[in-house]
Formats: C-alpha cells, sequence, structure tokens
C-alpha cells in the first residue's frame, strides 16, 4: 500500500480527493488501479501524468517501483522549451 | 537493460574540460548547412496566404485563378490536409493552426499556400488567390479575454477544473490549482502583507533562423523532410499523423538549427510542405519570412498575475498566494498551469496556494519558450518578496535565504525535495563581490530568484567503433547548443579515450530509434545518459573481445582507462589492451564493436539559479541600461563548462530583453504592429554587459555523472532582477513587463507627482 | 521590372520622365529593397545612381560642403574636414541603422524616404542644408525641410533627383548637434529627436539658432521659436527651460509603437536642452 | 522581366551569372551561386546575418541588388579562411565557444573581420557599436566580444 497525493485539478476528477492509499508496486498499476476507481481519470493519464517519488519526477518510466515508505505526488506532464 | 543511472562521485578525465566543438569549423566557415541551406533538383518554391484578420469566418476560398498562373504547380487550402487526428484534440490543435479550417483565430494564421517554380510565381500566385471572409469581434489582451463579456473564441470551450461544469462557454479553457496548508491562517499570522498586480507583455523567442523545410513526398508515398526542428521525431510523428503516413516511411532529417529555445518544438509549415509536394509531385522548399516568424509561430504568453505574501517581523513568510492568467493563444493549452507550479517553488512555505488560468486571445498559438511560464511568476513573486523584505526592514537576500526550500522541503507543486541548490545559489550571491561594488546615482541593484524542473525523457543512442579506434556517436537529440561536444566529452569519458577520437552526429530518423525532443533542458541529461549506457554496452564487448583475444575468461578482463585488464597473478605477463588494439582486431574477434541504448532517461534534477544586476536609469528619459550581471546557477555537473557558461549568458540576455523591451504589439484592429527585428527590440550587442557566471555543481543523485539540466533556468530571474534594480535605483516599483521608457517614464512622472 | 545604371544626371532624369509604370531611384538602397521586400513597392524600373559622376563625391567648395546623393554615410563619417565643420550632420548619419547599413544608406535617401523618424534630417534642418534638385526643367536648389511634406511623401516632381546636399562652409564659433531617443543603444528607429546648430558672437552669447525636432509631427519641425529663445543666451537655466517647454509644446506626434504622445513631448524637450548644450559647447561657448 | 548579366568577383573568384532585376544579393549568393554561408535571418537589414564585404565596406547582402555587383568585389564567409588556416577570429571564436547555434556566426565573423581592419585595437565599447548590427539569440555575446578581443591581440602579434 502507497500513500499517493493527486494535485488540485486532479483530485477533482478523483472524487474530489487528494490522497489516497493504493495497493500498487510500480507507476502502471498505479495508473490503471487510479483509472479502475476513477475512469474519469484516463484522459488524464493519456494526456500524461508524471510522478514524483521522493521528490524525483518520472514522466514515462512507467516500471518504477514504488517504495512502500516514499512520498508519492502526481503531477502534470509538462512542456519546456 | 541493467542501467544503473544513479550518480557514482567518479574522477573526470575529459568531463569538465573544454574542448572545441565538432561542429564548430562547419560554423565558422559558412559550411554548416541549416533549414533553409539544403535544396532539391527539381524543387518548388512554398508560400502561404495569412489572414489579415485577428478572427473571421472563412467563408470561401477561390484558388481558381492562382492555379492558371503559369509556373504554379499545386494551391492548397485546408481540404487538402483532411482531419486525420481521431479525436486527438491537441492533434487537431495543431492541423488548424497549420491550416485554418473554418475560421481564421489571429492575425497571420494561415489559409492557403501554393507551389511555384519561383518565389515571384509563388508571390503573385497568392495574391491572385480570393477569400471572402466574415470579420468577427476580436480580444488579444489577456485579461479583457478572460472577462465574461468578451468575443468568444471557441463556443465550445467549457472552463474544465470548476466544481461544476460553467453553463456558459468561455475564453479561460481550464482552471488549475496548487499548493498546501491553509493560506488564510497563514496571512493571518503575517505581520506585514504585500499585495499587488503585474503584467507581463507576450514575448517571441527570437531565433534567428526562420523556420524552413524542404519537403519531397515520391509516388510510392514514401518521403523526406530536411527540417530545422528541436525534435526531428516529434516532427516526423507530427507529420505522419496529420498526412496519414507511416512514420516509418517519412525519414526527418534534422537539419543545424538556428536557434529554437522551445519555438521549433512543433509544426508550423511543414505539413504544408509536405502537402504540397505531394500535391505537385515535386519537392517544396518552405522558409518562413521573419515576418511570418513573429506572427503565425509560437510566441509565449502574456499574462496577469495577483501576488500577495505575508511575513512575520522575523521574516518568516507565512502564507504565499498567487492568481495567474496565461494567454494561449486561440488553442488549449497548460501554461498557467505551468506558472502556478514554478510561481513558489524556491520558497519552503507552510501555507500556499496557487491557481492558473488559461485564456483563449486571438493571438498566435503559444509555444514554449525557455522554462516557459516560469519567467513570468517568477517576475511576479520575486517583485513581491522584494517588497516585502523592503517592508520588514530584511536584507533581500538574507530574507530568501531564511524562507529558501531545502532538502526536505515541501515544494509549493506538491512533491518534497530532494538534494536542491536555491540555497547554495544564494548563500555564493550573498558572498559575490558584485553584491559589495559601489554604485553611483541612478544606479541601482537587484537580485532574484528562479526555478525550472528540467526533463528527460525517451532517449536512444548509437556507440559505433571502428577498425582504427576511433568512435562515431549517434544520438537522437538534437543539438541546439553545443551538446554534441558535451556528448563527445561523455563517450571519451566511459570509455577511457580522447575526446579527439569521438565524433558525434546528430542521426535522421530512419537510422536511430525515437527520441523526445531537445526540449526542457534534457539534451546533454538525456542523451549524456544514453551515451554513458550505450558506452557500457561497448565496454562490455570490448572485453569480450579482450578475452578472446587473450584466451581468458571475460570475467577476468576489467577496463580501466580505455583498456582491457587482465585481472589477477596468473595474467601477469599480459599488457593491458587498449581499445585500438581491440578495435584493430574487431574484423576476427566477432565484427563491429558498437554499443547502443534505449532507455527513458527520467529523473532530471531541478535546477535553481540567483542572479544579481546592476542597472542604470535616466530619470529624464526612463532609458534604463544594464550596467553589470551576475547568474549563479546549479548545473548538477558541468559536462563542458564553457557551453554551461554559454547557456546562462544567453538566458540571462533573452531575460533582459524580455525585461525591458521585447514585447508584441496589437494594434486596435488586432493585427500585429512590429513583426520585424527593427521594432520587436530584442538585445544587440552593445546592450549589454559582459555576464558573469558562477556554476555551482551540486550533483543529481540520478545521473551517473549528476548532471542536471542548464538550458532554460537562466533566463526566470531576470525581469524580477531588474525590476527589483530598477526599483532599487529610483524607487519606483515596475509592475508591468517590459519596462519600456515610456512605462518607467509615466512612473517615475506618477511618483513625482506624488 | 527594369534595372538601369545611367551614367549622366541628364540619363537618369530622362529615364525617370518617361517611365510609365512606379519608378524607383536606387542609392544605398536601405529603403527601398526593404519596402520592396515587404511588398509595398512594386517598382518597374529601377534607377541606380551610383555610376553617375560626382554623386559618390563629398566636395570641399568656396561654400561650403556638396555631398552627393550616392555618398554612404559611412563615407561621411570617414571625412575629416566635413566631421570637424558639421559634426552633428555627421553625427546624425552615423546613427541610421547599423554599420551594415552605414556603408549603403545615404542622407539623400533619408531625407527623401520622408520618414518623420529620419535621424540626419532634423541635423539638417538646423544645419541649413539645401538640396539640388535635378529634373526634366533644369537644376533648383531648396531649402532642405520642403522636400519632405508628409510621411512617405515628398514636393519632388515626376523625373526629379536631388542630386546633392549642399551645407555651407562653417563661421567661427560655430557648432551643431544631434540626439535621439531609443529604447536600445542601437539599431532602432527614432523614437524622438533634436538638431541644434548654433553660432556665437565674440563674447560667447549666441548669435544665430535653429533647432529642429525628429518624430514629432508628420514631418521633421523647425522649431523658429525655439532658435529665437536661445539667441542672445549663454545657456542659462532659465533659457533651457523655456527651449524644453516650447520643443515639448511644438511636438505634434501620435501615439504607436514606439512611443506615447505623452513620452515623445516630454523626451524632446529633455534632448532639445541636452543637444543644445552639446552644439553650444562646440562652439566654443563655456 | 528582363535578366540582368553580372560579371563580378566574389572571393578574388571571377564570377558571371545573370539576375532578376529585384533579385538581392543574398538571394544570388545562395540560389544561383550556392554560397549559403550568409544567411537569410529579417531580409530588412536588421540583423545582419547576412553581411558581406563588397569594395572593403561592410553591407547587408539582402539590401544590395544583384545587378549592383557589376564590377565590384565580394568577399563572403566562404573566403576567409585561407585554404585549411582559419583566419584568427574563425579560430578564436571556435576557442572561446563564441557560437552556439552558430546562424549568425558568418555574419559576425565578417562584421568583425571589417571592424578590425579599420581599427586593430577596439575597445570592449567599440566592438559592441561595431557588432550592433549583428544580432545573436543565444550567446548574449560574452564570448564573442572576448573572441573579437582576443583576436585582435593575436593579429596585432603577427
Amino acid at each position: 500500500m502507497v500513500e499517493v497525493t493527486l494535485w488540485g485539478s486532479l483530485s477533482a476528477v478523483a472524487g474530489g480527493k487528494a490522497r489516497h492509499d493504493i495497493e500498487a508496486k510500480d507507476i502502471r498499476e498505479l495508473f490503471r488501479k487510479l483509472a479502475e476507481q476513477y475512469p474519469g481519470i484516463e484522459p488524464w493519464i493519456d494526456r500524461g501524468i508524471a510522478v514524483a517519488i521522493d521528490g524525483t519526477i518520472y514522466r514515462d518510466t512507467w516500471s518504477k517501483e514504488l517504495p512502500k515508505d516514499a512520498e508519492i505526488f502526481l503531477l502534470p506532464r509538462l512542456a519546456g522549451g | 537493460m541493467n542501467f544503473d543511472p544513479r550518480f557514482s562521485g567518479r574522477q573526470f578525465a575529459s568531463v569538465g574540460t573544454r574542448p572545441i566543438r565538432p561542429d564548430g569549423v562547419d560554423k565558422v566557415t559558412g559550411r554548416a548547412r541549416y533549414g533553409a541551406d539544403f535544396n532539391m533538383a527539381g524543387q518548388l518554391v512554398g508560400r502561404v496566404l495569412r489572414s489579415p484578420h485577428a478572427h473571421a469566418v472563412i467563408k470561401k476560398i477561390d484558388t481558381s485563378k492562382a492555379e492558371k498562373l503559369a509556373g504554379v504547380k499545386a494551391v492548397i487550402t485546408a481540404k487538402d490536409l483532411p482531419d486525420l487526428t481521431d479525436g486527438d484534440a491537441a492533434m487537431y490543435d495543431i492541423l488548424d493552426n497549420c491550416m485554418a479550417r473554418k475560421k481564421a483565430l489571429y492575425d497571420g494564421h494561415a489559409v492557403a499556400a501554393v507551389a511555384a517554380i519561383d518565389a515571384r510565381i509563388a508571390r503573385q500566385a497568392l495574391k491572385l488567390i480570393e477569400v471572402e471572409y466574415e470579420v468577427l469581434p476580436h480580444v488579444t489582451d489577456v485579461d479583457e479575454a478572460a472577462h465574461h463579456h468578451a468575443p468568444l473564441i471557441n463556443d465550445q470551450v467549457f472552463t474544465e477544473g470548476l466544481e461544476e461544469k460553467p453553463a456558459k462557454p468561455s475564453n479561460v479553457t481550464k482552471r488549475t490549482q496548487f499548493g498546501h496548508g491553509d493560506v488564510h491562517a497563514g496571512f493571518a499570522k503575517a505581520d506585514f502583507i504585500v499585495e499587488r498586480s503585474y503584467k507581463t507583455e507576450q514575448t517571441h523567442q527570437g531565433y534567428i533562423e526562420p523556420h524552413a523545410c524542404v519537403a519531397s513526398v515520391n509516388p510510392d508515398g514514401t518521403a523526406d523532410l530536411w527540417v530545422c526542428t528541436q525534435g526531428h521525431f516529434v516532427y516526423r510523428q507530427h507529420c505522419a499523423q496529420l498526412l496519414g503516413m507511416e512514420a516509418s516511411k517519412l525519414r526527418v532529417t534534422s537539419s543545424e538549427i538556428g536557434g529554437g529555445f522551445g519555438g521549433k518544438t512543433h509544426v508550423w509549415a511543414e505539413p504544408v510542405a509536405l502537402a504540397l509536394s505531394r500535391k505537385a509531385g515535386r519537392p517544396v522548399k518552405l522558409v518562413m519570412t521573419r515576418d511570418e516568424v513573429f506572427r503565425a509561430s509560437g510566441p509565449t504568453s502574456a499574462t496577469s498575475i495577483d501576488v500577495k505574501i505575508g511575513a512575520r517581523k522575523d521574516g518568516t513568510i507565512t502564507a504565499a498566494e498567487a492568481t495567474l492568467r496565461y494567454s494561449c493563444g486561440p488553442y488549449a493549452g497548460s501554461w498557467a498551469e505551468i506558472g502556478a507550479m514554478t510561481a513558489f517553488a524556491c520558497y519552503k512555505l507552510e501555507n500556499v496556494k496557487t491557481v492558473g488560468y488559461e485564456v483563449l486571445v486571438n493571438r498566435p498559438k503559444t509555444a514554449a519558450y525557455r522554462a516557459p511560464s516560469a519567467p513570468m511568476a517568477a517576475f511576479a513573486v520575486e517583485s513581491a518578496v522584494d517588497e516585502l523584505a523592503h517592508e520588514l526592514g530584511m536584507d533581500a537576500v538574507d530574507f530568501r535565504i531564511k524562507n529558501a526550500a531545502q532538502e526536505g522541503t515541501r515544494a509549493s507543486y506538491g512533491p518534497v525535495y530532494g538534494p536542491i541548490g536555491i540555497g547554495p545559489t544564494l548563500e555564493a550571491v550573498k558572498h559575490h563581490p558584485h553584491m559589495k561594488a559601489p554604485l553611483k546615482a541612478n544606479q541601482g541593484r537587484g537580485m532574484a530568484c528562479g526555478f525550472w524542473f528540467n526533463f528527460g525523457g525517451q532517449t536512444c543512442t548509437d556507440l559505433n567503433i571502428g577498425m582504427d579506434g576511433s568512435v562515431s556517436l549517434a544520438v537522437g537529440t538534437v543539438d541546439v547548443g553545443g551538446s554534441r561536444a558535451s556528448l563527445s566529452l561523455v563517450a571519451a569519458e566511459e570509455l577511457g579515450i580522447d575526446y579527439s577520437h569521438v565524433k558525434a552526429i546528430v542521426a535522421d530518423t530512419s537510422s536511430l530509434g525515437y527520441n523526445d525532443m531537445t526540449d526542457g533542458s534534457r539534451g546533454t541529461f538525456s542523451s549524456s545518459m544514453a551515451t554513458i549506457s550505450a558506452a557500457r554496452n561497448a565496454i562490455k564487448i570490448l572485453r569480450e573481445r579482450a578475452a578472446q583475444m587473450w584466451d581468458i575468461p571475460v570475467e577476468d578482463v576489467t577496463w580501466e582507462k580505455g583498456h582491457a585488464v587482465a585481472k589477477g597473478e596468473k595474467y601477469g605477463n599480459l599488457s593491458p589492451l587498449s581499445l585500438k588494439d581491440i578495435a584493430a582486431k574487431s574484423g576476427t574477434t566477432g565484427g563491429p564493436i558498437a554499443g547502443h541504448s534505449e532507455l527513458v532517461a527520467d529523473g532530471a534534477g531541478v535546477s535553481f539559479a540567483t542572479h544579481i544586476c546592476d542597472v542604470e536609469v535616466d530619470p529624464e528619459t526612463g532609458s534604463t541600461r544594464v550596467i553589470r550581471y551576475t547568474v549563479v546557477q546549479d548545473a548538477g555537473k558541468a559536462v563542458h563548462p564553457t557551453y554551461v557558461e554559454g547557456q546562462y549568458q544567453g538566458g540571462a540576455a533573452q531575460g533582459i530583453g524580455w525585461a525591458l523591451n521585447e514585447e508584441y504589439i496589437y494594434g486596435k484592429d488586432g493585427r500585429l504592429q512590429n513583426a520585424g527585428f527593427l521594432d520587436y527590440r530584442i538585445p544587440v550587442c552593445s546592450d549589454l554587459p559582459m555576464i558573469d557566471t558562477q556554476i555551482l555543481e551540486i550533483p543529481n543523485p540520478n545521473h551517473p555523472y549528476g548532471v542536471r539540466g542548464v538550458g532554460e533556468t537562466s533566463i526566470v530571474p531576470p525581469l524580477a532582477a531588474i525590476a527589483n534594480a530598477v526599483s532599487n535605483a529610483v524607487g519606483v516599483r515596475m509592475t508591468h513587463i517590459p519596462m519600456s521608457p515610456p512605462r518607467i517614464l509615466a512612473a517615475l512622472d506618477a511618483e513625482r507627482e506624488g | 521590372m527594369r534595372y538601369i545604371r545611367p551614367l549622366s544626371i541628364e540619363d537618369a532624369v530622362g529615364e525617370l520622365a518617361k517611365a510609365v509604370g512606379p519608378a524607383a531611384i536606387l542609392a544605398g538602397g536601405s529603403d527601398l529593397l526593404v519596402r520592396m521586400k515587404g511588398g509595398f513597392v512594386e517598382p518597374e524600373l529601377i534607377v541606380d545612381i551610383k555610376r553617375i559622376g560626382g554623386l559618390s563625391d563629398v566636395t570641399e567648395t568656396a561654400e561650403g560642403f556638396r555631398i552627393g546623393a550616392a555618398v554612404p554615410c559611412a563615407v561621411l563619417g570617414e571625412n575629416k574636414a566635413l566631421r570637424k565643420a558639421w559634426p552633428g550632420v555627421v553625427e546624425a548619419a552615423n546613427l541610421i541603422g547599423s554599420k551594415q547599413v552605414q556603408g549603403r544608406c545615404t542622407i539623400t535617401g533619408n531625407l527623401c524616404n520622408a520618414s518623420p523618424a529620419a535621424d540626419s534630417v532634423p541635423a539638417l534642418v538646423a544645419a541649413g542644408a539645401k538640396a539640388v534638385v535635378a529634373g526634366p526643367s533644369g537644376k533648383r536648389t531648396i531649402a532642405v525641410e520642403t522636400v519632405p511634406t508628409g510621411p512617405g511623401r515628398t514636393s519632388l516632381a515626376k523625373g526629379e533627383i536631388v542630386e546633392a546636399i549642399l551645407l555651407d562652409k562653417r563661421p567661427e564659433h560655430a557648432g551643431d548637434a544631434y540626439l535621439r531617443f531609443i529604447p536600445r543603444t542601437e539599431m532602432d528607429i527614432a523614437v524622438v529627436s533634436a538638431g541644434v546648430n548654433l553660432t556665437l558672437d565674440d563674447k560667447g552669447a549666441i548669435k544665430t539658432a535653429r533647432v529642429a525636432l525628429g518624430a514629432a509631427a508628420p514631418t521633421v519641425l523647425l522649431v523658429e521659436e525655439a532658435g529665437q529663445v536661445l539667441v542672445g543666451s549663454k545657456l542659462d537655466e532659465a533659457t533651457m527651460e523655456r527651449l524644453a517647454k516650447i520643443c515639448s509644446g511644438a511636438c505634434r506626434p501620435i501615439d504607436d509603437k514606439r512611443g506615447t504622445i505623452e513620452f515623445r513631448r516630454k523626451v524632446a524637450g529633455v534632448l532639445a536642452r541636452r543637444v543644445a548644450a552639446i552644439a553650444y559647447k562646440r562652439a566654443g561657448g563655456k | 522581366m528582363a535578366g540582368v548579366a553580372v560579371s563580378t568577383t566574389i572571393n578574388g573568384d571571377a564570377v558571371e551569372y545573370l539576375c532578376q532585376p529585384d533579385e538581392t544579393l543574398l538571394e544570388v549568393l545562395r540560389d544561383r551561386l550556392g554560397l549559403t554561408g550568409a544567411k537569410e535571418g529579417c531580409g530588412t537589414g536588421d540583423c545582419g546575418a547576412c553581411s558581406v564585404i563588397v569594395d572593403g565596406r561592410l553591407v547587408c547582402s539582402c539590401l544590395v541588388l544583384g545587378a549592383e555587383a557589376e564590377g565590384r568585389k565580394v568577399e563572403t564567409i566562404e573566403g576567409m579562411a585561407h585554404g585549411d588556416q582559419l583566419h584568427p577570429l574563425q579560430q578564436k571564436f571556435l576557442e572561446h565557444a563564441a557560437l552556439q547555434c552558430g546562424i549568425c556566426t558568418p555574419g559576425f565573423l565578417i562584421a568583425a573581420k571589417d571592424l578590425l581592419a579599420k581599427n586593430p585595437s577596439p575597445t570592449e565599447e567599440e566592438i559592441r557599436f561595431g557588432l550592433a548590427g549583428n544580432l545573436c539569440r543565444c550567446t548574449g555575446y560574452d564570448k564573442i566580444v572576448r573572441a573579437v578581443q582576443d583576436a585582435a591581440n593575436v593579429m596585432k602579434g603577427a
């Protein structure tokens, strides 16, 4: 079980709740479980969600494992210049 | 692939040195080939017809006269670029931006295009295309557009991110929110509160090379595209999707690129060139004029930002809040969102809230510009922070040090920071001699901080070792400012050979696996990671070959300083084999030696900078000159320090231009009035002083050498640093960027008149 | 479209006079080629006047200087005698565009292009320069300020060419100067500008004065009242204030991408003061 | 539109070409003669990327007609090095990393060559104003100015 925090706008489509306890071993499973629970999240995942694990932002490494005691924060995927 | 990206704290032999770049001689002799320097036999000239209206329904386009003109080989409109985006809203916007479908949404929006045997005939043909417009009311100002009575740019847009779906459409496409704690409670604890509104005008990346491409579509459906881009793989995807082609049949070659800064991250005219070539059956060269670059490529957002920050007497910030409105052009974007994330990223805040609003306007589609959205937010926040320090009677640097984020701080955008550089840059500034240098009358000093995320992303690299022991490195991230030198250094470092034996090139889309763009300061971070991985894979093969040559088990062979070394007492008589020795025998030990790497370079390290700036203001004219400038920034690890300095200096210079003179100026008719380098005033050589730099190296734990990105952060602090310097010089707080002479003089006059 | 390169002024005038469609004179080309590139003009005849005898020379005569219509501004800056006699005119000419543009642009072109913001024109007007006009009915010499009649419009008739600019020989105790305001340090068009030309009497009081403003009205302004206020003074503070006030008041500027009405008015006065002080010093005043 | 026959000298070589009356020297160099070292950044004389030297004068080739080159001597970036020997300015630009994207570099080198020919010992301010007609968006000019200073020193010593 990991505790995941969603940024403001995403929490609006996740039942208005920012914090979620989810049983997930990696980013892929986290996204799948979130989408199962809140179908409204799916288009956001398609558009891109970045996952901060202990402050380090992962954008594409869906195989990244989620350590039990890690700080996990979902963020929008951004554009750069 | 078992690549370990963790920082290892090694000693460097090549990394950190400053050799001459591999593409240098071509560039000082005029031989380097940029977008417009390439030609194909039988090529036609493509030209685009653009809307003179800011907002108009396209009722009818008659191309028949143009088609009849001798020498015209193809005329296209939106009909020739049918919608194949299959519900992908972002791609549909790109398509509509390449060629207006129902409405022209800004002055300069493409409505038709021609291909002709020369430029004169193409120009004539454009004049023969008859477009019937129904002109609609327009809006170009971000605040006016956000107003409920503003002309609607897209009546299908209902603001996202609100608790309830709104009943009426609006130009505000999205609301986003970030933060934590309780700002109301925080402000209640504050002894001092600063609250102000700020505006920044729209600026352009101002790359000196206009967009240019040569497109050639063959009758069998295969095609070639030569183009200046920050990401040829992304251009391939976009073009293939928009034209209904298989990606593998479209080979995109990135030319040398004459600057991008975010502006060459998505397609503008390339699908048009391909569609023209497809229709004409001949290659088409399409080069934008400077006027077109300004009117119809992607500048940054204009913004309107409200900031409120409160602090206790002891200098602790108790709460911080910002509302940010960013213009997106006529298509939805996420620009305010990034502003909302970056605004307070430098600080340790218990209570923080930022809200972003994305606003549609009748201006060109906003594109990324170097740390997109961050400079405007930093301008507003760092101006307010300075003012608050002043009210508290605290030194501006000390106040920031007291409130700076550090390892373990929850960032205002959500996660908790690892090791970061904001504190060290502030300490370096505090002790920098620049801070103690004397100032004269009408001179003032300002400082400000800046933050940028930095990105990684999909990356693919090939490293081939020739029989003579020299190394060809093929990367897929476009080199926008010397990365081939940095990546050659990294290959040399990892292999343990001299830099002079490595030659890096940027491979085309048919020669290498997919690579994300060179954006988000990712070029050196990502491709160096992939290069290290490729080199390690090559070393594995080199060890195997040495083992063969020695006829010993590969487990007994290690790689040290460019040599295979047989480990153990029993091999005492075996001299190490150099990479060159092994390469020379490769033909009989198993053939070519190469290392490949495909990876997602994730874990880019966030980056912070603090800038110091001295200005002199002429109180009678409002003219401002930057007389001294210092950049302090964390690079993680500077692979080629000279080019890192170059990034710091270039970002500062762009920021200085933005702060003082650069802006898009629209007339009441919604037309851009300054679409050229004469009146869109980027800094010239005599406008600037030398720009001093100090590179800090706080290793990124997620890169073998500790590399963070360096390209973007340097444009974040200048707007505020200069505004703070002007305030300290002449006592007026400038809240509108650019601080052009008329704005400063008006502010001074208002101050003098009380 | 035709490009011709006549060798005499008569041939040039003849070609221009008989041209059916729009015709353009090419000297430096720094305005013409920009306008052609932008599609604002499409001449059917381009008359390159650079091979016409004498048009590329600066000559010192008994009356002063004759600057041929095809002399690039960079050449003016390299002419020591001209720089000494008319430093204000030369510094104005050397502010147009970049070094690259300097190698091509001419003060005659700057005058005939008739931009209200032309840098060399306020200095020429202040200097009392004259233009030698060649045309189908012969030659005439006119004050430079009578050439532009509005933005992009001149008093020249069809077939007429300004073949030279004349500057008087300088008396003792004379000085001129030009200043403009631009947002950057180089490469901009003047937001507002001022030229002043003075002569002093033996005691250092101003004997004659001409003050001209650029980018302050549809054409360059010769502000006679500003000149009058200087006469008899040694640029004391009260005179300077009156000068600034008169110049600000004389402006009839517009709001545009380069500046506001308010800004132009104010800075016209500021520049007039500053430029008068420079001209006064150059004339030997203390 | 009648073509204009032009005989000129480019980088010391006699060259003949036919061009349209409204064709710029920049277009002729790039599109007719294959000399693509001069770049079009603006086409209006505001960026200096197309700088060439005509009869000893630094000009923007976008503001010169191809027809005007008749009988002139044109110098472009392609003629700056002597064989395989780079001009000191070219060498110093490389050593100082005075280029990032490099699109402005040919124009800067030509302008700097002209500057040093007229003023072999320029001050920093003279370099900055002397090169103000050349826009660079990457470097902030710092390393360009230093490269020109260094090249001036080398050339004086030579």
